[in-house]
């Protein structure tokens, strides 16, 4: 039988704003172009002509699911060009909103990944299941989505006094929530059939490939930049990295949904925790940069984020570089889809999760 | 005495046989295939073997006409183009038909049996009964062979059709 | 001539125009017509309008053509089809704590079939470029027509039935043989990759699971000694065949998920593998008969056919007549048959087939031998 | 119903029908077809034969337990012949039985 040529997307329902041209043999995927770029918009180039704070709102845009994830790397880099110390107050805001937002997008996934392997209750629930988060974000931010929350020393303003409560309190309804999730999804005996030695990626492959976050963490690699190399808060708590060494889809999704309940655990801490004070440090009209570089990585929802801004000393930055965890998961899926069969693809290509917006910045 | 119903089927019959042989696509003489093997159901209908009618449907539209379907699929074949020579071909295939057709159409009209025949109709019960009984009896042997040739073809045909193998074989080259 | 319809409105208006318009030419043209040529006949037509005759009308309930399109049959079976689909959106809405239709009609979204069909009928039908038209225009009609065919077998009552045959198990396998070649034909017909891929799913998928279907319906047959589905369901009067044969009833309620393309054997559909399968480049009504018509009522005739092998059919306590526990069992069945898919994930092909030829096969295997285990035993009353 | 001799002459049409396509085509599968169309007319005639008393009462659904016979091995016939042409297109990207001069001795 002779191959035939599918191409996957970018108006096909199984791929984001993304195309893999597939050549398929009988059921099995034998060659596979990663075509990215559909929603390139020049993030680095538009942060030429800003300044640091007129770029934040531009700057989540491309991961408007994760945008604390993405602006956490971005202001640490900031605050260490200009030479600012955060009061703590903020950095135990920052380190809740990180959690509450990686709970966001993580929800989010599980969603398509679980319409697309055809469950659609697991689409509902999760999907259904973001909206307390929300809140819990917009009663902090004041915004749904793009939060905007974080700026270069500190956060954007002071969350009301029943922010801890409301913490508490939707804490509670998810720990219970993730239960019901691990019987109907997680222990589900097709979702087992389907992802467990699907898309196996071995611990030598995951670091030579480059891959960050779950994937990473799924192949049985203990690498965390909240644990590696703490910012603001992250040493004074409590918490695990789950680290799965199977290194196949149903390890990466594991690893995603155990991360969901460590965030819970950090978001108690740090509303417990959290002292009284001012939540930033004043920036007062246009700041002039001092010359120099800086670089600074933070744990997004998909993986290590990383920002490097070099500045000539003037108004606005000469140059930022974005290291997005998508880009860099981005080599791991034509290894992975080779060979597997083309009833897989949606399995193999959300396990990654891979965010084409995120990825074309 | 020729009746309404056998009229209608024979003449379809016939064109879907002939439109089976001669339609440019193959996929469309694969469903006339499928139509001319409804219309066989159809006349053992009209001959009060209902049974023999649904066992022709389910094996040869359900089976045969669906394989044949699936080949054309998998392989795939174009319109065709008929050349000169064909053209001298299918006039021999044509005359040779003729010929057959008449010759056998002779026979069988002077065959004395055929004129003289009376319909026979059985009840359901007693013709599987009839059947039953002729296949555990006399015809045990018949029955047992077409069962292991039945085998046979199926394993052979897996065994020739049987692709390119598991998916690391195929990533391997 | 007439300005282009643009909204919902209009179009309402546009159809009430025709309506007027009709209603002011039918006395003028057509009653003369009817008065002229009701001389020739023997009842009056037009009389029987205003001043009934019962036995007219008993006779019209009685008659093959009324069982065809109206009771048992088609009508029947499409509006039951149309409530199923309703049914289905809520049930599911209510698995997954949503509320589900909710606003057409004034209770719970009771008339979303209707705006289903209106959004259907007035979108725009495409026929892609490349596509075999005759075929592809065929697809839809054969489709509604062998699923229509499947219920003149299905008994609701005694009375209540439309063909009564001797090989009415054989007429039902005969029909389904019939799916494979409509879904292989939509998919050539469409000249489109994915639709090619999801008939040839299609096709993988309704041949493994039609011989375990099989197998489990013999020992149903083995029992009662007949094809006739009347006779099948006559003998269920004091025990019910799913007490008898367990492991059938589940091989064919598996093999019937099948069958009907439901998760979690959507396979042939997967929308995020092969867009929607063989029914990729069907648009607007097209697509509305194949999944609207075609799918639910086939959906109804499968959880029909279970209640006649395995729930006793119409029998019941004559508090309610027949044919209403025939409509609830059949409901139920079609209750469970939806749960699946709001619990599980849709299967991989491979994994399917393994199913499906090694698993179900053993089992409808051994459900024919407990069939003439019980048929040794004597425990049904040999006729 | 309608008498025997017409039901052999149809069944003598069709099989001419049948003869006519083996000698004409070139594509294997249309050879198939062919095949197929001569054993329904077979078909037709074994049941037609049997359905009239022109046996004697026990052997009288001879013709039909042979047409049932007939359907399954004509079942198998295709399903060999189909994958030998599956297999033959692998190696020959043809199943024009006049390209397949290898197969000659």
């Amino acid at each position: 039988m002779s191959t035939m040529s599918l191409s996957v997307g970018p108006q096909h329902p199984g791929s984001g704003h993304f195309r893999l041209q597939l050549k398929v043999k009988g059921d099995i995927i034998v060659d596979v172009v990663p075509d990215a770029g559909y929603v390139h918009r020049g993030e680095e180039k538009m942060c030429e002509y800003r300044n640091l704070v007129q770029n934040i709102p531009h700057l989540e845009r491309p991961v408007i699911l994760d945008s604390v994830g993405v602006l956490y790397p971005y202001v640490l880099a900031c605050e260490d060009l200009l030479d600012i110390e955060v009061p703590e107050r903020a950095q135990y805001l920052r380190v809740a909103m990180a959690e509450i937002n990686r709970i966001i997008s993580h929800l989010y996934w599980l969603g398509i990944y679980g319409i697309f392997l055809g469950h659609s209750t697991m689409f509902m629930w999760p999907m259904g299941d973001r909206e307390p988060f929300i809140d819990l974000a917009q009663l902090a931010s004041g915004a749904r989505v793009t939060f905007a929350y974080l700026v270069p020393g500190g956060v954007r303003n002071d969350v009301p006094d029943s922010f801890e409560s409301q913490a508490l309190k939707v804490i509670r309804y998810f720990e219970g929530r993730l239960r019901e999730y691990d019987n109907i999804f997680f222990s589900n005996p097709l979702f087992l059939g389907r992802t467990k030695g699907v898309g196996v990626l071995t611990k030598k492959d995951a670091i030579s490939l480059g891959a960050v976050g779950p994937t990473l963490r799924g192949s049985g690699i203990r690498s965390d930049v909240r644990k590696t190399e703490p910012y603001d808060v992250y040493d004074e708590l409590d918490f695990d990295i789950p680290v799965l060494d199977e290194g196949d889809s149903y390890s990466r999704a594991m690893v995603a949904f155990l991360e969901m309940k460590e965030s819970l655990k950090i978001i108690k801490q740090a509303v417990e925790k959290m002292p009284k004070g001012p939540v930033k440090v004043g920036m007062r009209g246009q700041v002039r940069l001092p010359a120099g570089e800086s670089y600074a990585r933070a744990e997004a929802a998909r993986g290590a984020m990383s920002y490097y801004i070099v500045s000539d000393a003037g108004k606005f930055p000469y140059r930022i570089k974005i290291s997005p965890p998508s880009f860099r998961n981005l080599p791991t899926i034509p290894f992975l889809l080779k060979g597997a069969r083309l009833a897989d693809m949606p399995v193999i290509y959300w396990g990654i999760n891979y965010w084409p917006v995120e990825a074309d910045r | 005495m020729i009746d309404i119903p056998f009229l209608i089927l024979s003449v379809l019959a016939i064109v879907t046989a002939i439109m089976a042989l001669e339609s440019k696509e193959i996929i469309y003489g694969a469903v006339s295939l499928a139509i001319t093997f409804l219309m066989i159901a159809g006349f053992f209908i009209i001959l009060q073997v209902p049974f023999l009618a649904m066992f022709q449907i389910i094996i040869n539209v359900g089976a045969v006409a669906v394989i044949i379907l699936f080949t054309v699929m998998l392989v795939g074949t174009g319109t065709v183009v008929a050349t000169a020579r064909d053209r001298k071909n299918s006039i021999f295939a044509i005359t040779v038909g003729i010929v057959f057709a008449a010759g056998l159409i002779i026979i069988l009209s002077q065959w004395p049996g055929a004129i003289r025949a009376v319909p026979i109709s059985l009840s359901i019960k007693e013709w599987v009964g009839g059947i039953a009984s002729m296949l555990i009896g006399p015809f045990t042997p018949v029955f047992l062979t077409a069962a292991l040739l039945l085998t046979a073809a199926l394993i052979g045909a897996l065994t020739l059709a049987k692709s390119e193998g598991t998916p690391e074989e195929v990533k391997d080259g | 001539m007439s300005e282009p319809i643009e909204n919902v409105n209009d179009f309402i208006k546009k159809v009430l125009e025709i309506a007027f318009w009709v209603l002011i030419f039918l006395p003028m043209l057509i009653f003369p017509i009817i008065l002229i040529v009701e001389n020739y006949l023997p009842t009056k037509i037009s009389t029987l309008m205003a001043n009934p005759d019962p036995e007219m009308i008993f006779a019209l309930l009685d008659s093959d053509f009324f069982r065809v399109a109206v009771f048992p049959g088609f009508t029947f079976a499409a509006g039951f089809a149309a409530f199923i689909g309703l049914w289905e959106r809520k049930i599911l809405a209510k698995m997954q704590m949503r509320v589900g239709p909710l606003y057409a009609g004034k209770f719970e979204g009771i008339l979303q079939p209707i705006a289903d069909l209106l959004k259907l009928m007035s979108k725009e039908i495409i026929t892609p470029r490349g596509v075999d038209k005759p075929i592809f225009w065929a697809v839809p009609l054969i489709t509604v027509a062998i699923a229509a065919s499947l219920l003149a077998v299905i008994p609701l009552s005694e009375t209540s039935v439309i063909a009564r045959t001797d090989v009415g198990v054989l007429i039902i396998f005969a029909i389904l043989s019939f799916f494979p070649i409509a879904a292989l034909m939509a998919g050539w017909a469409s000249n489109s990759k994915y639709p090619l891929i999801g008939a040839l799913r299609a096709l993988h998928q309704m041949v493994a699971y039609e011989i375990p279907m099989i197998l489990a319906i013999l020992g149903v047959v083995i029992l009662s000694s007949s094809m006739n589905l009347l006779e099948i369901v006559r003998i269920q009067e004091n025990i019910w065949f799913l007490f008898l044969l367990p492991i059938g009833a589940v091989v064919f309620f598996i093999t019937a998920l099948a069958e009907l393309e439901r998760v979690p054997f959507d396979l042939p559909e997967a929308e995020s593998e092969i867009v929607t399968g063989w029914l990729t480049e069907y648009s607007g009504m097209l697509f509305g008969v194949i999944l609207g018509i075609a799918v639910y009522v086939k959906f109804y005739a499968f959880a029909a056919l279970f209640t006649v092998f395995f729930l006793g059919g119409w029998h019941g306590p004559s508090v309610i007549p027949a044919e209403i526990w025939f409509i609830l069992k059949t409901f139920l069945v079609i209750t469970l048959m939806i749960i699946p898919r709001g619990v599980y994930p849709r299967i991989r092909i491979d994994i399917m087939l393994r199913a499906g030829w090694a698993k179900l096969l053993m089992l409808s295997l051994l459900n024919i031998f407990v069939a003439l285990l019980i048929l040794e035993l004597g425990i049904l009353p040999v006729r | 119903m309608a008498e025997l001799s017409s039901f052999l002459v149809l069944s003598a049409i069709l099989f001419s029908i049948g003869v006519y396509g083996i000698i004409s085509k070139k594509s294997a599968i249309r050879i198939l077809i062919s095949i197929e169309i001569m054993l329904n007319a077979v078909l037709l005639n074994f049941v037609a034969l049997s359905s009239f008393q022109v046996l004697e009462p026990p052997l009288l659904l001879t013709g039909q337990l042979f047409a049932m016979f007939v359907i399954t091995i004509a079942a198998a016939e295709a399903a060999v012949g189909l994958a030998l042409m599956v297999t033959v297109y692998r190696a020959h990207q043809s199943i024009e039985v006049s390209n397949l001069k290898r197969l000659k001795g």
